[in-house]
């Protein structure tokens, strides 16, 4: 398996059935080719749409039926279109089962920080601040290091996307739970140690006696 | 029965230095052949109130390129290189503002209301310079509203008093952006007779919607 | 004319061609009948219609289709219907031309008294409050009188239904114009003399060298 | 693919004392089944937030006689006399909100908003407990949020996961509190099959709902 694909084989196994999801453009986007369809999960994109399928076929997409990253896209039967307030109620009331989001850090305090890089790239927070403030549970779905450098660290460096603690973060190396307590080492990646997984992290790990190996779906 | 202009005489309708909304999300939904008639005309100084700048030359880049904008309140830029070195130059102001709180801002303008509470951007650097009100030991984020000289927007179908239906995911600003315009101006897929859409199907009450834009030349007649 | 007539069709007069207008229920309803269907005034109910239309035929009413009153009407060809968020957000952001409602009393400052007599009738403001505060215009179409007793007082005894100056008030007797000044007479009903009309308000009246009398539309 | 339940298994669901949202406009467009069953099931001491109380055991004025409510938050009382003779009596506690700034509340709780900013009764006996906030020398009253345990609502059509649509003037505070309820039952004068709703036609995502009241005894099967 390739990092991405550990990554997102190990989020869909925390989509469940019958929620809400909505996925960020990029490698969370690649999650739902690992849900099975008959979980009833509806993915949302906020650009306005509840029940976004796949890619449409080759000569028949519609330019009026894209995601928030401007790609074709296709609607689920029971899908429902709704414009960019209701799409945004819907996230910041609390209809948002699960955002998947990727990040640039992730400190202690579970705080994650994915908009922006001062000086180097202001691309605009688009929904991702409403997402990370508002939705019940917020994945942060990313690759452990960038560069060989940590990413899960002490304090956040980059300008927070929230003031809030995310719910459970997935790398390729690792699944971290930030709790009150800090982060809690939940599960290793296949063929990944702890000691490798601490190497990696600059943040302080909690380490529960038992560290299972990652489950993934068939 | 609303008046249905060209794309050309929307645009001298918009002096340089006006304050427009621009429906649409990554081009998606924009009303683009009045985008084409401003860029056509010349347009400068112009602050555009939208979700994002487009793409390179597509949808509000179109405006972008051609230098016609000096301001931009949008949740994204990220998918046009060419606002973020007009950014970075000086050139174009830029004030991000999360998109769900984008979308609030314009409607309280639209809906006539002082300002909605959020959490979204509370405690990042996105609520810079806002205020924070405190109830129940609670704080929330103050977002005020956006209104806009023209509101610029895109639909489906009108009908000849100007009640507008939307599609899919090109509905996204438009439908909001249409209550916070002073002058409304809608660029509709097709124009269809009164009756032709039912009351209930209609999204835009046509008492928003202040012109249409003509069609494009038919193959028929 | 009766003294409803007189007032309807005097307010009837101050509705332009094109605008958006809400008729409150009772005697400001029976304005409809005296506007040309011509000029396009769209009449708008609160709960939720732009485009009211008259009476539906003997067994042609149907149940979901009603005024705020609760009475059956018919749409208009170009109607359209709208939740009550957006209903109030036509109303409230200034989308809405003219309102017409009746009141119990108004004041020297324009102030409007219409929805509550403390200890008596206390049926709710409904739309009242967010109609007078947020409308373009305001017209209090009333009775000059109640009982003998005036209506239009130096300041209001009864709870305000805004704190806003309304734009006009029309009697069987006067059309008055509250401005910063004060309350200028500018009609007279036909055959009410102008003193008579200072006799039946309590208020103070500005009142010009030439108080025409009122004109009707044929 | 959502439940379908029975009025009684959705009053069943509902205990005394509950907090309600229900649909409607003087009756119209209310969810007269669910009514009907709470009213036969005895619930008491409700709390019910709507536009009114409908008419003397007429929609809401038929839990009103029933006695089952202990508390109204609505816009207006006047059309039902009992409600007002409940308040007079102290049997029922009445709380009067404007029209507009009861949707607003009722949104800003489905929406997760803190409050919006209203100008609507300013300086009138409605502001009274209410928190002014002043913005560039302007006042504001602040209208906070609403929520309920149940939304009781009316809608035209459902389909199987719950997608609805709303007719005319049945539509009023439905759509609204169908955001707003922490548990959504809807009662629809139809339920078709996934696919024959478009999703452009959708008012309500069925996201937001949780169950539907199954369809009365047809004449055919």
């Amino acid at each position: 398996m390739s990092p991405e694909e550990i990554i997102q084989r190990r989020v869909a196994r925390e989509l469940r059935p019958g929620t809400l999801v909505n996925l960020g453009i990029g490698l969370p986007t690649g999650i739902a080719r690992y849900i099975d369809p008959d979980l009833g999960i509806l993915f949302q994109s906020e650009n306005g749409i509840v029940g976004m399928g796949s890619r449409p076929p080759e000569g028949m997409e519609d330019e009026e039926l894209t995601d928030a990253g401007g790609s074709f896209i296709t609607a689920v039967p029971g899908a429902a279109t709704v414009d960019s307030t209701l799409s945004f109620g819907l996230i910041r009331g609390g209809h948002l089962d699960v955002t998947v989001l990727g990040g640039l850090e992730v400190d202690e305090k579970g705080h994650l920080a994915n908009w922006v890089v001062p000086g180097k790239m202001v691309p605009g927070m688009g929904g991702a601040m409403d997402l990370v403030a508002c939705a019940r549970r917020v994945i942060v779905a990313m690759q452990h290091t960038a560069k060989g450098r940590p990413k899960i660290v002490p304090t956040c460096t980059l300008p927070l996307t929230a003031n809030r603690r995310v719910t459970l973060v997935v790398t390729d190396l690792a699944v971290i739970e930030p709790t009150e307590d800090g982060l809690v080492l939940r599960e290793r990646a296949p063929r990944a140690a702890v000691e490798e997984i601490v190497a990696a992290t600059s943040a302080k790990l909690i380490i529960p006696d038992d560290v299972p190996e990652m489950v993934f779906l068939d | 029965m609303k008046q249905a202009i060209s794309p050309q005489q929307a645009a001298e309708m918009v002096p340089d230095g006006a304050v427009l909304m621009i429906g649409g999300f990554m081009g998606v939904g924009s009303p683009h052949r009045i985008i084409d008639a401003l860029v056509a005309a010349g347009r400068k100084n112009l602050t555009v109130i939208a979700n994002d700048t487009g793409k390179p030359d597509f949808g509000i880049g179109r405006l972008i390129r051609a230098n016609a904008i000096a301001k931009v309140v949008a949740s994204h830029i990220g998918t046009n290189p060419e606002t973020q070195k007009g950014m970075i130059e000086g050139r174009i102001d830029v004030d991000l503002v999360p998109q769900g709180t984008l979308a609030e801002r314009i409607r309280a303008g639209g809906y006539g209301l002082g300002g909605v509470l959020t959490r979204t951007g509370l405690n990042t650097i996105a609520a810079k310079g806002q205020r924070v009100i405190e109830i129940d030991g609670e704080d929330w984020l103050l977002a005020t509203p956006l209104k806009a000289e023209f509101a610029l927007i895109h639909c489906d179908r009108a009908d000849f008093v100007g009640n507008l239906t939307y599609e899919l995911t090109a509905t996204n600003f438009n439908p909001v952006m249409a209550t916070a315009g002073a002058t409304v101006i809608a660029e509709s897929r097709e124009i269809v007779p009164v009756g032709l859409i039912s009351p209930d199907n209609v999204n835009t009450p046509g008492v928003l919607v202040d012109y249409l834009i003509r069609r494009e030349a038919h193959r028929v007649a």
